[in-house]
């Protein structure tokens, strides 16, 4: 049963990502990525992970799709025909996903208790999260503190956006020029 | 957006909601899921709403600049402050351990406090990357 | 006691540092914050790399969580010459901020722009100490993003475009990293790279994951080194972003990616995996030969000098791709000698060309046409760093060239050591192409009275180009570390 | 294992991988600044997809400790990928910004008429 | 102060000239008398480290470790000494002459030319002092871009352009051949430092010691062997000056100097000798001897015919070092001070002349013996020496290269140094003979023009080439006088010379 939840979704999430690339119209194209967001958000669910899916969601389909949109009300609506035929982006992309392909036969099947990653550290957090930290969600006690400085540098990173957001974006920029380019310098 | 009374209304009746939801996120983190970083973009959002329906200038009333800036580094230096605490009393950096009298506590506390940051930080962002492209004019 | 925390404090200094920059908003107070930041992790660089050198390895848990549970901070001899090199980089060219900054347009916002160069330094040298391959991936990160924002603050609008290509390139790279990391754990079921050493040999060396692992880590990386081919976005940035951006990076960024390249390849994945059970030596040797050859050339028909030294850097990683292809102690020294050595160049370098920008508002050659005569230490700056680039003895140059060649040698690689050499002589020609220009060409009608550079930008570029000077003559500092970081990369093999 | 089951345990990455390489295709050969962006996310969060499934264990359930529930799945990925997620979404605002910016100056967001407008100067 | 001192100061001392000149720029007086006095204390500096080398020791200074087992290091031995004397005691005088041109001439930017001067010459110094290959190494590369402003001094369009054939050829050459023979004598040998009998033997297979030998041999572009002297002629754009000291005395002769270095102290005579790696080397040697005497033939300009003379008369060292005996190397070093003399007073001749009268090609010249009765007459002394006949130094040299040439019974080499002499006679004699002879009447009224044009006609015509006297500025015919006379005292205190020398063989 699961199993075909799982495919049904990921069909969809295929449909969806195909309909990207063909699509011109990119409020559609926003669109259709905030629904591919809340797709991988419900897979996340069927994986088990709610927490994942719940960021998921409010970052890819919510957040995002908000800014996406807010973009798009300061520039344009409609991509352009492209131009050339694309064969070396393809060529690119097919030998990246074989080798990744490739990478996942040795990969153990999806779901065994046994593989490499299930052993030692993952198991050492869902036995010790109550005894250290006393709380039930594994994924914040690890998130916040066996791996919290990871979590610092999340936290750096976002703070970085705004900063650069501001920096590029920022009410300050108003009253000037537009900048020109240098003259005197050749491409 | 002044016509639309009945979104005005409603707007106004979900914002408590909304921000009671992620506060609820916020301090329910230990227990299901959610935690700063979601509980942060809710609050976000419910002020993006706001802002959407009666207009930015009235949201960055309530909200102003100033207050963004402090948010978004105050969560930074909570964080790393809660970190540098651990040091002064004699423990690693983001131990947390020696924050209260048994570890269970202190490391609770530790999750707490750097769980508030996080939350602090992500709202302040989000919201002021929205005001940003809001208020952004091409001239 | 403190000292036992260096480890933490040289990342978390200029981490809290940053953000106080926003709260500060005077200008004049985030540089001082800003200037002492930097100052204070390069003081904890040193005593690190002191300690390290005495004591050998250190490990330091974050959060008390012994690795792999943790996320530990692990300092060896390499960790500490690239920190040395990112936290010393950034003291220097701090000072320079803040002039170079008024004429790109930022003073303005100056406080938001200390952050940003904080949480750059701070990012960059967080991937140097983190002996953890994931949080490893959350400071590329930090420096990343905030080096897209540094670049895009240029005052050319291609600077706009630049900082886009490097995202979406960078982003790319880092994703690839990502998944790298991902394939890893997949592999040995940890995240910490010391223990993922040691756990890959029970994978074997034939698992495809880990091949896989390898080849998305290699390309990742190379992106991020801007290795060629993959060296679309560094030119333009370079050449666009704010001259103190464009000397920090330089000197700084593309080197972290390096040893990024050097950790996992050596330490994490092992000489025995990379070079025996797979044909990783030729393809890189291959990719650096025409690094050192095709950009080059390309430098030597620019008209913008920053970009004649952008395309410069590409083929200066060509070098330390090269000493990498070795595969021996000798090479790897030499790798290792020349990151250090070319960000104390580049950095002189672009430092001179801001101060150039700041009186004439360019850096095209033309205009710079007998500059030598009204800004005569500047240009004599100039010619420091550019015989260093070229490799004249007595510069810091010279000492990696040299070992780079006893490394071919030591291989019989008779062909490499020529190409060694005939690049080289490329890069006398770029170089040579400013120095005429400045010093034996008259200058541009509207440009014959032009003072010399103020002091706090010429003080930094000074301070590099004597530091070209004293490694190339005083290089028992830099062979020694180098030569044990190398060692210990070869032996973790 | 049989071929059957090789491929029953595998096609959940085969899909990921699949949906990847789309995002990463459209940010190559696209040359909408915009599409580009939403290409990168969409590969990102494949990617993310990817790992997800690394973590599932079979019947297990959410690693959120209860009574009476011995199997969870593994939370390391889990933690890993929360943070890939806000690091994915602080690199769109910073490539959004960026373009209205682009827009601004060069009144396209189209990657051949900047480049053209760079070239004719 | 003992000799370590001394010899550091030698180096030091025009560095420090250097920054005082620089600072005393505006004012020339001030400039010119601090460039004098550095080169008479550097002089001095020089002559107290004879002392200790002449009583056989060999004073050491080690400045810095380069890198593990290889350091930044000073060793004075007696070839090096006789180097740096000259490049020191020949700096004084062209200092002098250098004020007299200059000003002559009204050259610009002169502090620059006054201080890339001094820092050629504090190079010029190390490279006879260093104790090892790469300390050469880098005070050879030093000494290529501290002439480099000299070369391209004028600033034209020309002057770049032989800049750049200048720096091209040498730097190309040092860093792509000399260097790469460096490190492979590092690698093989383990060490760099000037031995007596070499380091390289049994360290490299007979075979490759040819290889090696080319590697050095044109690596020292210096040393303008055929077909890698395009840049000597073609840094002939420089002041007289530059082309007096640098390319007759420091830049040329460093590089043959660097030659006998090599093999003297690298490969070591008998080494060379044994596996008769060098014979290849004589005959280039013997050719560039030749056609570069040709060459200089076919010249008009007066200071082109010098250059290509000193192409030819650079390869008699190089020949003397490839013939490997004790002959031939105290020879080919004594050459190196001989020709430094004559040819230093062609080129102050040719400067002279261009001072006085603004004439460079040697058509031009009839008839200016009579006005320029002083200079030519050096010219002559200095042509002499430099074709080799007794009573001028140059006689010896070329003695005993050919004593070399028959102890190494390559009695070839004997005929081409005769044949050689006998071109050096054909392209030196006739610009003397020019001065005095010739049909000169459609010159007279041309020269009286361009200089007298404040006289009246007739009375310049005779005062130009009766009893009126037009000579350049006494500051510089007298330094070419010294030179001239130099030549003569060479001729008798040559066994002094040659007693020095000696060791070096021994």
């Amino acid at each position: 049963m699961e199993a075909w939840v799982d495919i049904s979704i990921l069909g969809l999430m295929a449909l969806t990502a195909i309909a990207i690339v063909m699509l011109r119209n990119l409020l559609a194209v926003v669109m259709l990525s905030g629904i591919y967001s809340l797709l991988a958000a419900s897979i996340f669910v069927v994986m088990d992970a709610v927490d994942v899916a719940f960021t998921e969601a409010a970052v890819g389909a919510g957040i995002s799709t908000m800014l996406f949109i807010g973009t798009l009300a300061l520039t344009t609506r409609i991509e352009k025909k492209p131009a050339h035929t694309p064969v070396l982006p393809l060529i690119v992309v097919i030998i990246t996903g074989a080798v990744l392909i490739f990478g996942t036969l040795d990969v153990a099947v999806y779901g065994d208790p046994l593989a490499p990653a299930m052993q030692d550290v993952a198991p050492y957090y869902l036995e010790n999260t109550k005894k250290h930290a006393g709380i039930p969600n594994v994924v914040t006690a690890v998130l916040a503190s066996y791996r919290g400085y990871d979590t610092l540098g999340e936290v750096v990173v976002i703070f970085t956006a705004g900063i650069g957001v501001i920096l590029l974006l920022g009410s300050w920029r108003r009253g000037l020029p537009k900048i020109a380019p240098h003259k005197d310098d050749k491409a | 957006m002044k016509e639309y009374l009945v979104l005005r209304v409603i707007t106004k009746l979900l914002l408590p909601f909304i921000l009671l939801f992620g506060l609820y996120v916020q301090f329910h983190g230990d227990f299901g899921p959610g935690g700063g970083f979601q509980a942060g973009v809710i609050f976000a959002a419910g002020f993006v709403l706001y802002s959407l329906v009666y207009g930015v200038a009235a949201a960055q009333k309530v909200l102003p600049t100033g207050i963004l800036r402090a948010g978004l580094a105050g969560g930074v230096l909570i964080y790393a402050l809660v970190g540098v605490a651990n040091l002064i009393l004699g423990a690693n950096y983001l131990e947390y351990t020696p924050l209260a009298d048994t570890m269970k506590e202190g490391q609770h506390l530790g999750i707490f406090l750097v769980e508030l940051g996080v939350g602090l930080t992500v709202a302040s962002v989000m919201m002021t990357v929205y005001f940003t492209f809001a208020t952004w004019r091409e001239d | 006691m403190l000292l036992a925390h260096l480890p933490a404090l040289v990342i978390v200094i200029p981490l809290i540092c940053a953000p106080l920059c926003v709260l500060l908003r005077g200008k004049d107070w985030a540089f001082i914050v800003a200037l002492l930041a930097t100052w204070a992790s390069f003081a904890c660089s040193v005593l690190l790399t002191i300690q390290v050198m005495k004591v050998g390895t250190i490990s330091y848990a974050m959060g008390g969580w012994a690795p792999p549970y943790g996320i530990e901070i692990r300092l060896d001899a390499l960790n500490v010459f690239i920190l040395l090199i990112v936290s010393g980089i950034g003291s220097v060219v701090a000072p320079y901020a803040r002039n170079s900054l008024l004429l790109e347009h930022i003073e303005e916002r100056a406080y938001m722009f200390y952050c940003a160069y904080l949480l750059c330094l701070c990012g960059l040298m967080g991937v140097a100490v983190t002996g953890d391959a994931f949080n490893l991936f959350v400071f590329l990160e930090i420096s990343s993003l905030s080096s897209y924002v540094l670049i895009a603050l240029g005052s050319d609008r291609r600077a706009l475009t630049a900082a886009y290509q490097y995202l979406v390139m960078g982003t790319i790279g880092a994703t690839f990293i990502v998944i790298a990391v991902g394939l890893l754990y997949q592999a040995t079921g940890t995240l910490n790279m010391a223990d993922i050493a040691n756990r890959l040999p029970e994978a074997g060396y034939t698992n495809r994951t880990v091949i896989a692992a390898f080849a998305f880590m290699v390309i990742g990386a190379g992106l991020k080194i801007a290795i060629f081919p993959l060296h679309q976005w560094l030119p333009n940035a370079y050449t666009y972003a704010p001259n103190i951006v464009s000397a920090f990076l330089a000197a700084t960024a593309t080197k972290v990616s390096v040893y990024i390249l050097l950790r996992f390849v050596f330490s994490v994945f092992g000489v025995e995996f990379s070079f025996v059970s797979l044909p990783t030596a030729i393809p890189l040797l291959v990719l650096a030969v025409l690094a050192m050859f095709l950009p080059s050339i390309v430098a030597c028909f620019q008209t913008n000098v920053k970009r004649v030294l952008a395309y410069s850097s590409v083929a200066q990683i060509g070098y330390m791709v090269l000493g990498l292809g070795f595969v021996s102690v000798a090479g790897l020294t030499a790798s290792i000698l020349h990151l250090f050595n070319h960000a104390l160049m580049k950095g002189a370098l672009f430092l001179v060309l801001g101060a150039v920008f700041y009186r004439i508002g360019s850096c095209n050659i033309d205009r710079m046409a007998g500059l030598a005569k009204q800004m005569p230490w500047t240009m004599a700056a100039f010619v420091g760093g550019g015989l260093s680039l070229i490799g004249v003895p007595l510069t810091a140059g010279f000492i990696s060239k040299w070992y780079l060649i006893l490394a071919a040698l030591e291989k019989g690689w008779w062909y490499i050591v020529v190409l060694i050499v005939v690049s080289s002589l490329i890069a006398v020609v770029y170089v040579f192409r400013v120095i005429e220009a400045a010093y034996f060409r008259d200058a541009p009608d509207d440009l014959v009275n032009v003072a010399e550079a103020p002091i706090s930008l010429l003080a930094p570029a000074w301070i590099l180009v004597f530091a070209n000077f004293y490694f190339g003559v005083e290089t028992s500092i830099s062979v020694g570390i180098a030569e044990r970081a190398a060692q210990s990369l070869m032996g973790a093999g | 294992m049989g071929d059957w089951e090789f491929i029953v345990g595998h096609y959940n990455y085969w899909i990921a991988i699949f949906l990847a390489m789309t995002g990463l295709y459209i940010v190559i050969a696209r040359g909408n600044l915009i599409k580009k962006l939403v290409g990168l996310n969409v590969f990102q969060s494949s990617v993310f997809i990817l790992y997800i499934s690394l973590a599932k264990v079979e019947g297990g359930t959410a690693p959120i400790l209860a009574r009476g529930i011995d199997i969870y799945s593994n939370p390391l990925p889990h933690v890993l990928i929360l943070t890939a997620i806000v690091v994915g979404v602080a690199t769109t605002a910073l490539g959004l910004a960026l373009v209205v910016r682009i827009r601004g100056e060069y009144g396209t967001i189209e990657e051949d008429d900047i480049h053209s407008q760079d070239e004719s100067m | 102060m003992d000799t370590q001192d001394f010899i550091a100061l030698a180096m030091l001392l025009p560095l420090i000239g250097t920054v005082m000149i620089w600072m005393s720029g505006p004012r020339p007086n001030q400039r010119e008398v601090v460039t004098v006095v550095t080169a008479i204390l550097t002089f001095l500096c020089v002559l107290q480290v004879l002392p200790p080398v002449l009583a056989g020791e060999n004073p050491t200074l080690i400045i810095a470790n380069i890198l593990p087992g290889l350091q930044f290091a000073f060793v004075v031995e007696p070839l090096g000494m006789m180097f740096a004397l000259i490049a020191s005691f020949l700096w004084i005088v062209t200092s002098f002459y250098a004020i007299g041109y200059m000003r002559g001439h009204n050259e610009p930017n002169q502090t620059r030319f006054y201080m890339c001067f001094a820092i050629a010459i504090s190079s010029a110094i190390a490279v006879a002092f260093s104790g090892n290959m790469l300390t050469l190494f880098i005070a050879y590369e030093v000494l290529t871009l501290s002439t480099y402003p000299l070369v391209t001094h004028n600033q034209d369009e020309e002057a770049k352009r032989a800049g750049r054939t200048y720096l091209g050829i040498l730097l190309t050459s040092s860093i792509g051949l000399l260097l790469v023979a460096i490190l492979w004598t590092w690698y093989a040998a383990g060490t760099l430092d000037f031995t007596k009998g070499g380091i390289l033997k049994g360290k490299i297979d007979d075979g490759l010691v040819i290889v090696m030998l080319f590697l050095y041999m044109y690596g020292i572009g210096k040393a303008a062997l055929m077909p890698i002297h395009r840049w000597l002629p073609a840094a002939m754009v420089a002041p007289t000056p530059v082309s007096a000291l640098l390319h007759a005395v420091a830049v040329v002769k460093a590089g043959v100097f660097t030659v006998l270095k090599v093999i003297i102290y690298i490969f070591g005579a008998d080494f060379l000798t044994e596996t008769g790696a060098s014979v290849w080397l004589m005959y280039v040697a013997g050719a560039t001897v030749l056609l570069a005497s040709l060459v200089a033939l076919t010249k008009d300009n007066l200071k082109a015919r010098l250059a290509y003379s000193t192409v030819s008369q650079l390869s008699y060292v190089v020949l003397a070092g490839a013939l490997a005996t004790s002959f031939s190397l105290v020879g080919g070093a004594m050459h190196i001070v001989m020709h430094a003399f004559g040819k230093i007073t062609l080129f102050f001749c040719a400067g002279a002349i261009m001072v006085a009268s603004h004439k460079t090609e040697i058509s031009q010249m009839r008839g200016l013996g009579w006005r320029m009765p002083f200079t030519f007459a050096a010219f002559l002394l200095g042509a002499l020496s430099v074709i080799g006949l007794p009573p001028l130094g140059g006689s010896w040299s070329k003695w005993y290269i050919a004593l070399g040439a028959a102890d190494a019974e390559q009695l070839i080499f004997i005929a081409v140094l005769m044949i050689s002499s006998l071109l050096n006679v054909a392209y030196l004699i006739p610009v003397f003979a020019r001065g005095f002879f010739g049909p000169r009447d459609e010159e007279r009224a041309q020269i009286a023009d361009t200089h007298h044009h404040d006289h009246d006609h007739k009375s310049a015509d005779h005062a130009a080439y009766g009893s009126r006297i037009v000579e350049a500025p006494l500051f510089c015919v007298v330094p070419l006088w010294v030179t001239a006379l130099g030549c003569v005292a060479l001729f008798l205190y040559a066994d002094r010379l040659y007693a020095m020398l000696e060791p070096i063989v021994k």
